[in-house]
Order: structure tokens, then C-alpha cells, then sequence
């Protein structure tokens, strides 16, 4: 059953006001499209979870879509800090919940799993589970000693960009992986944005290839360079120039706005983003290929 | 230390390498570290492998990666797995020797405060916070530190603990039952410091150039100072040359003065 | 640094007397040439974990190699019931300790993980939990209600059949997976037994792939047509006739014994007892090729 | 039976098939699980995912599998997951509607023995175990059972419970708090049972040609009888062709008698 439609529809069926958004991805595959689309349709209230914030928090935060955010590290990956995030946090006018990296994917492992808690081995610092209700601790019934825990997160909705994906949702991966499995398992709506929809025959030509099948995705949208200015693996670059300038553009809210205004609200989609980046940046992100060894499935 | 002919970055960078032995699983960050482990795997330590927190196991990156889940890491290396299996399989299950940290804050006890400047929940300075350092710092076998040595930087006690040193003494982090003997060296422009019998921070070598009375100067507690206090060996030319010419030639990171 | 050897010092070096083993693989992949060099060698007093014990184990149970049996399904999969293991485990000769399948593989995560224990929700079927004191419970510190728990399984050694490896142990399996991953983690020795040892860059073109790294694998062995009767997909086919053959000849004692004398110490090795299967067998097992589609990760 | 013109594995086959809804996420197992979804995928049920207790999602075998992980499954699937996923991420997690079941002994209650004849310790006959059974049971959405009408197959109590039915009535199975809303149906050689309010196995159905008194010999407790008995639908042609033609056309499953 086809679930294809576009990301203006998708967002506009599946993220509401108020709503837990999970925008999959580590430094890789980052759906910059879809948290662009979200600000045009002016959500608020939203409260955003992921690993590492990156840019696209940073996005939504300062076009005010968010009111809270829960992550494991908050900083410009590569140069710096986050500005806008900071600024917020530290005059607090954002709420936050945070945990280590471990913290954070045990909880959507969690969430995937159907548990009510993950089981972490101990590490001495102590600070961040005083300051977290959601840390706590059970006693290991076979040697006595405690464990720390988190909490399952399931996330209203997930976006996940992929490389391909059917008409049906059954998404294919490669590169890093990071949490976009889990995520995708965790959250009760899952809109896939992909590089490029293909025949249902070359998802089926290599199942272990499918991260993400069809039975948890409620919208597939074809976003090319959806990720940008991350990047997708074997697509296209990532764009370290822009998460470079990212660090000057939010020295000033002014800069900041003008920027939101020209490249979020002024342009229609992601396509007309694409475009209006130019023939040099493309030029730039542009990747020779290096393809996989053959496998060899059989015909049985 | 202008006199010298290599910068601050460049000093700590091939001290950090020479931590390294050969055959040693490292978890990797990126920009010192990075650098650290591509020259150790160029010199002396052919076998390092380097996995990174994004969840690539054994790159062999073709240029200097600005982000830790830069495509550069993953085109040519041996194995690509989830975040969840990076940090249970590999770092809570004891497959990792090494890992580097840094942090805003490193205190008389080697622990680690990448949280916030002030009070956590009215903060004065919000850092990033823990990303994989917290079990990085637990777990791994060893644990090394980068930073470079400002008064600021290494209070008497860290304002928030993000990532676990000795704690209040090295029984404390004993009696925790964490896998990781801790912070072994903390590698800075001056020299290097390493635990004492009870898990506090002592100097134990100067780089060539440098005195006792500036890391002393430099240090927020009365540091001691190893009875044997030793000097680094000093930076060679081939190490030098390869950092520049074949790692950083942007001179991305190698140029601070760290 | 290449870890190749023969199966045969493989299992010189690394499995003992008295050794807690898992030879991995759910139907597919299942190392049988390994389980017939161990009987060759004359290991005794071994306990055979696997969640399905499977020919292999039945086989290596007739050889009297082992004292124990871990498990949570002992059939003959698609045909009934594994004569040897049963008799033994009936006649009060074979001790055994068991799980239910997802039992089994939750204590593998849990020794892949380095965790003291892993939760599963309740089932409301208690009959196992209260014949096995290793199934405990602990009280979920968030709901208050109780979960069932498992303590890790850490083989002495674990051998894994795959399609590819390099020489220093980056293995690549495609197909059915069943536990190999979560075994070669939580062992403390694993041997690899691999249908082609190719070079790394055929590994490196496609890190994805590689389900076991290296830095775990302590002996690479090539193995041509390892799992047979079992399968390797896209090498050869699974040999059902004798997987219906082998439920006839352990009627008896007597016909078991002479299959052991025959096909385990009547050969040298997997390749002597491939020989001896004869150009019928290989032609009925071949497999015409279906290749993935191909992926491009780019040069970066 | 023997003036039928249909097996008696036809005929649950074909009762079987008619329980799953299009759409529905099946957890299948081989021999007639295997041929009753197939069947329906062919039928009125052509968006039925197929998944596998090896991790497979989304099979199309092209052949009939003799074993739960013949690669026929893989071929052509839409996914290949871990044990440990499918068993986490989709049945624990709530991914799957349907799960079969089928056991030595099912009770009136519906709990399955597929563990031991006797006592657990000294078994008198050795049964193969769990497997997938005792969490499909308990979290699959809806569960079917296939079996054969036999007095020792349906005694008052199982002797060992695998997988848990109503346990000792539907209110205990609610109390339990398992997700799944336990045996909704079995299907016999004689007709279906099903659960009363109470959880309590029900006659409700027959087929034709079977009579009540035949299903109250072979049935070792009491059963009740539905107040409404009503009669199975005949097997249509259609079904028993798409069965005998495409499906198992060597018989492997079909010429038992169940």
C-alpha cells in the first residue's frame, strides 16, 4: 500500500502542536528539509529529542517551534556551541531533560524494545542522575550490585531521511547507522523522507539492507538532499562551510531572522532550497562513487 | 612559548600519540584525538584501531573529519554498527583500551566537567554536556586527557561531575566497581600529570622549556610534584613533518595554540 | 594482522574439555564441519549451548562430547524431534538448563553487552521461570510492576560460519542472522569459519556489512561448504533430504555409529567429507545467483 | 472422514486462512501456519506481512520451507532482522497481530504444553520446548491455535505450561497485565473452539459432517457447546486448488490426516 505523498502533507498530518519530535540521525542523514517544513507550518509547543541537537534544533528553536528539549550533547558538531540553544537554556526560557549518549539511546532502545526500562552499568559521575528523576536504579537480582536506568522514550513522531525507500516504507540505510532504527521502532508516527523512492524489487534484492520496513511508516516523501547541510552517504557532501557559518550567522538575532527568512520562509520547498544554494555548492557536496562488493543472495 | 618551534596544539598532539601502543582499540573524538591517533597509526602503532562513537569501527579516514560522523570515516572502514551497539558491545562490554576526553573543567581528582559553569539547574555557563564521555570515561581501560594548562581549567573540584575521575580518592572510584582504571595521564601544554597512589593529579613531566613554578601558577590546588619529575622526550622531526604534511596541512587544528 | 588457520589447530587452540560452547547460527550458517573436527579430536564433558541445538548438536551429543545442553528448542527443525539429545536428556544422562527462544537470546545480549542482566515483559507462563533459578524478576522503578529477567551467557568459545571474511576477522554474513552477532560479542574466544577469505578491501567497500569486527575474532578458518547440511545463502542450498535422512538413521544406535564412522571419523576434513557427498548432492544443492542491488558509499 | 474430499490438514488449513484480516502482521510458523497465510495472501488477505521467528519480515517463499529458516524466506523478503530484534522490536514491542501456536496438550483454559510429558525433572517424554511460543502467547495481539482433535491432546490441564493461555480464566490472564489477547480461536479436524466470557474453551462452530458427540469424545474435560452452534463454511474449490496446486503440490503438509 502506498504511502507516498509530500512533506508539506506528511508534516501537516502527522506534527502537531505540542507534540514529542524525534528528527532522526547522527551527523548523518539530519532531515534540515523537514525541520524547515515544520517551521514554515508555525508549529509551537513542540519538544524535541535527539542525541545531538545539531543545527536543525538550533533552526527550530529560533524560529520559536519549541518549548522543550531533551538531548545528550548540545554543540555545533566540529566547531563550537549552539548558540541559539544555549542562549535559551541559559536564560531559561527553554526546559530541558538531558543524559550521556548511552543514556539517551538506551532510552529509545527502550521504547523499541516494548520495555519499561533499560539497565545501564554504573560510571562513578553521579551529577546528572541527581539533577534527572527519569535516572534511577534497581538492585541486579544475581549479584546484588545496582544498575542505573532510564525510562523508555517514545516519540509522537520520528522523521528519518534514508537513502531509498518503496512506495510502501521499507527504507534502506548505509553509512552511519546512529539511533534511526531505534527511533523508527520507538515512536508511535514515522514520516521517512528518502533520497529516492524505488521499485519495491531492489529493496527486495537485499533485505538486510532494510533498517526500517514498511509495517511501522505512516508517510514516505521523495526529499532529494533532504540533509543538507548534512550530508547522505554516497549523495552527497557534508556542507562544513555552512555548519562553519552557522557559528557567525547566530552571533545576532537579526542575522539570525534574516536568514530564517531567507532560506526557510522565503523558498517554497526543498527542492527550491536545493536550487537557490547554487551550481558551486552543488558543485562542492558533489561524490565520486565507490561501490559495494557484489552479494550474492541465490535464487532459492 | 613562542621560541619554540611548534605550536602548543602540536606539543600535546604527538604527547597524546606517543600514550598510544600498538594494537590498541581506540575511541576516537575529533580534532586532537583524531590527529593523536593518526599519528601513533603512522608511527609506532600500525594496528591502533580507531572506532568512533557514531558507530564506525576500524576508518582509516582520508582526510581530517570536521564532525565525529564525517563521511570520511565510514568510506573504507571495517565495520558500521548502531550508536546502542557502539556503547553496549564495544565500551560497556570491555572492548575498548582507550579513550580521550577533554572538558571546560578537570579537577585535582581527574574528573571531568563538560555540564555547566555555575549552578545546573540556573546555569551561568551551559557547556555541551556529557555526549559519550560519561561511559567513555568509565569504561574504557584507559583514559587520557587533552587540555591545555589554564588556571580556569583545573579547579580544586569540577563544578558539576560529567564524567568520573578518581572522584574524592582513587578507593572512591574502586569501591564504585566501574570496569576503567580511570584517567591515567592528562597531557597538557606544559607537561604531563598522572594519578598518584590515592588518585590525585601530580606532576610527573615537563615538556622541554617548561617549569615547575608555571604549572603551579596554572593549577586552581597546591599540585604536587613527582619526586622524579622527568622530561618529555623531545618532538622529532618525522613526527612533526607528518602531522603537518600529511594530517592537518590546513593547520585545522594543529595552528591554536590549543 | 591474519589470524588464518586451519579448522583443525582452530580447534586444537581453542576448544577444551570441559569448555562451555556455542557454535552459532539459527538453521542458516550453522558450522557443522567444526562440530565434526571437535568429535575428531575427542573433546568431552562439553556443554552445548545453542537455541536450537540442531543436527550438530545431536551429533556431537552420539559422539559423547558433552555433559550439558543449553537450549530452547530441541527439534529437528522441520521434521520432529532430535532423537539422540532427547533419549539422553529422558534417560537422566544429559543435564540440561532452559529457555524460551527469546530467553536464550536475551542472555546472549546481555553477555554481548557487558550487562548483568537483561528485563523481558511477563508472559503469565511461569512454569519454566519456576524450574530454572537462573529466570529471576525485578521490580521496574518506574511502574512498579514486575519484570523477568535473564543473566548474561558468556561462552568459553563461540564458532560463527559466515560467507566472507578477511584474514584478520572482519566477517560479513547476509541472510538470516539469528544470534551470531550477539554470541561473537559476549564469547570469550571466537573462531570464525568463513566460505572465502577475501581481501579487505572487499570488506572495506562495504563496512555496513561486516556484522563481526576483528578485534573480537581470535581464529579465522576457511571452510568451503562448512554448514552443510545447513546452508549458506547464496553458496548452497539447505540439504533437507538429509535433515529427513538423519531423524531415520538415529532409529538405532547402531546405524548412528556407523554414520559417525563413516562421515565424522572416516574423513580427514570438510573438504574430504564435501568429496565424499558426491557431484549428485553438489549439483542438487547449487544455487543460481540473485545479486543486491548495488550502493554506492561515495570517495570521500 | 474418509468420504471427504478434502484432508483433514485441508480442512484446518483452509479454517485457518479465513481467521487472518487483510493487512494483518503474522508471525508464522512452518508446515500449515505456513500454508494457511500463504493461502490467504492469494485469497482475500493480499497484503498479509509474513514474519519469521529467524528475523525475516515480509516473506514471499517461493518455495514451500521445510524449516523455519529456509533461505526461500530471505529471498525476496522486505527486511532481515536479529533474533533479539524480532523478538524485541516487533512481538514484544506490539508490531504483530497474529501469532499461531500449536502444542502437545492444549487445555481447557487454552495454555500449551510443548515442554514435557510428566514431570519436568524426569520426563516420560521429552518435548521440544518454547521456541517463539511462549512470548507469542503471551504478546501477539490475536492467537490461533491449529491442532488435530484427540482426548490426549485436550486434557483438563496442561502438565507443563509453555505458553499461557486464559491460565485458570480470563481473569487471571487480564490480572497478568500481558498485551495480548491470548487464544482466540483453535481450529480442529472437527470445528472451532473458542473462549467463553470466562476464558473457558468453547465449542462454537463445526465443520460438516462433524457432530457434537465426536467433539465431547475426543475432548478431555467437559466441553460446553455454544448455544448458537453454527457450521464452518464448505471449502471452496478455489482454496483447495490454490492448496494442492501452487502451494503444497507434493502433499508435504496436505496428505496427513493432521
Amino acid at each position: 500500500m502506498s504511502k507516498v505523498c509530500s512533506l508539506k502533507e506528511a508534516v501537516s498530518a502527522y506534527v502537531h502542536d505540542g507534540n514529542l519530535l524525534y528528527c532522526a540521525g547522527f551527523t548523518h542523514l539530519i532531515p534540515f528539509a523537514a525541520g524547515h517544513e515544520i517551521i514554515r507550518q508555525g508549529r509551537r509547543d513542540l519538544t524535541l529529542a535527539r542525541a545531538t541537537p545539531d543545527l536543525i534544533y538550533d533552526q527550530l528553536v529560533a524560529a520559536g517551534c519549541a518549548k522543550k528539549v531533551i538531548f545528550s550533547y548540545i554543540g555545533n558538531p566540529g566547531v563550537g556551541s549552539l548558540r541559539i540553544i544555549r542562549s535559551e537554556l541559559e536564560a531559561g526560557r527553554l526546559e530541558w531533560e538531558e543524559y550521556s549518549h548511552f543514556g539517551m539511546i538506551s532510552r529509545l532502545q527502550a521504547g523499541a524494545a516494548g520495555l519499561p526500562f533499560i539497565p545501564m552499568n554504573q560510571t562513578a559521575a553521579t551529577d546528572l542522575e541527581h539533577n534527572n528523576p527519569n535516572i534511577r536504579r534497581v538492585t541486579d537480582p544475581y549479584t546484588g550490585r545496582e544498575v542505573v536506568t532510564v525510562p523508555p522514550l517514545n516519540p509522537d513522531v520520528a522523521i528519518i531521511h534514508v537513502q531509498r525507500a518503496d512506495a510502501n516504507g521499507n527504507a534502506q540505510i548505509w553509512g552511519i547507522l546512529g539511533e534511526q532504527k531505534e527511533v523508527a521502532f520507538a515512536s508511535k508516527k514515522v514520516i521517512i523522507t528518502t533520497e529516492e523512492i524505488v521499485d519495491e524489487g531492489v529493496i527486495r534484492s537485499d533485505p538486510n539492507r532494510t533498517l526500517i520496513p514498511e509495517l511501522i511508516v505512516d508517510a514516505v516523501c521523495c526529499v532529494p538532499h533532504c540533509a543538507h547541510p548534512s550530508y547522505t552517504q554516497g549523495y552527497y557532501d557534508r556542507d562544513n562551510v555552512f555548519y562553519l557559518n552557522w557559528d557567525k550567522i547566530t552571533e545576532t538575532q537579526a542575522a539570525t531572522q534574516a536568514w530564517l527568512d531567507e532560506w526557510v520562509y522565503g523558498v517554497k520547498d526543498a527542492d527550491e532550497y536545493w536550487q537557490k544554494l547554487g551550481a558551486e555548492t552543488h558543485e562542492r557536496l558533489k561524490v565520486s562513487p565507490a561501490f559495494a562488493s557484489p552479494v550474492n543472495y541465490g535464487k532459492y | 612559548m613562542e621560541a619554540m618551534p611548534y605550536t602548543a596544539s602540536e606539543l600535546m598532539c604527538i604527547n597524546a600519540a606517543r600514550l598510544l601502543q600498538d594494537g590498541d582499540v581506540v575511541f576516537v573524538g575529533v580534532g586532537l584525538p583524531n590527529l593523536a591517533c593518526n599519528l601513533a597509526r603512522r608511527t609506532h602503532a600500525p594496528n591502533l584501531q580507531m572506532i568512533y562513537e557514531a558507530g564506525v569501527i576500524g576508518a582509516r579516514p582520508a582526510r581530517i573529519p570536521l564532525s565525529i560522523g564525517d563521511p570520511t570515516l565510514v568510506s573504507g572502514a571495517s565495520s558500521v554498527c548502531s550508536m546502542y551497539d557502539i556503547f553496549s558491545f564495544y565500551l560497556q562490554r570491555g572492548n575498548v583500551d582507550v579513550g580521550f576526553l577533554g572538558g571546560a573543567q578537570i579537577d585535582r581528582f581527574g574528573n571531568i566537567n563538560a555540564t555547566v559553569i555555575g549552578d545546573y539547574a540556573k546555569p551561568k555557563v551551559r557547556l555541551p554536556g556529557s555526549g559519550g564521555s560519561q561511559e567513555i570515561a568509565a569504561w574504557a581501560n584507559r583514559c587520557y586527557i587533552i587540555t591545555p594548562h589554564q588556571k580556569r581549567r583545573f579547579p580544586e573540584k569540577v563544578d558539576f561531575c560529567t564524567s568520573a575521575g578518581f572522584l574524592g580518592s582513587r578507593a572512591e572510584r574502586d569501591a564504585s566497581g566501574v570496569r576503567g582504571k580511570g584517567p591515567l595521564v592528562v597531557v597538557t601544554n606544559l607537561g604531563l600529570l598522572e594519578p598518584d597512589e590515592n588518585g590525585e593529579l601530580m606532576l610527573t613531566a615537563l615538556h622541554a622549556g617548561c617549569r615547575v613554578d608555571q604549572v603551579r601558577e596554572n593549577t586552581g590546588w597546591p599540585i604536587k610534584i613527582a619526586g622524579q619529575l622527568r622530561q618529555t622526550e623531545p618532538l622529532t622531526e618525522r613526527e612533526l613533518r607528518i602531522l603537518r604534511e600529511d594530517l592537518d596541512p590546513q593547520g585545522i587544528y594543529l595552528k591554536s595554540g590549543g
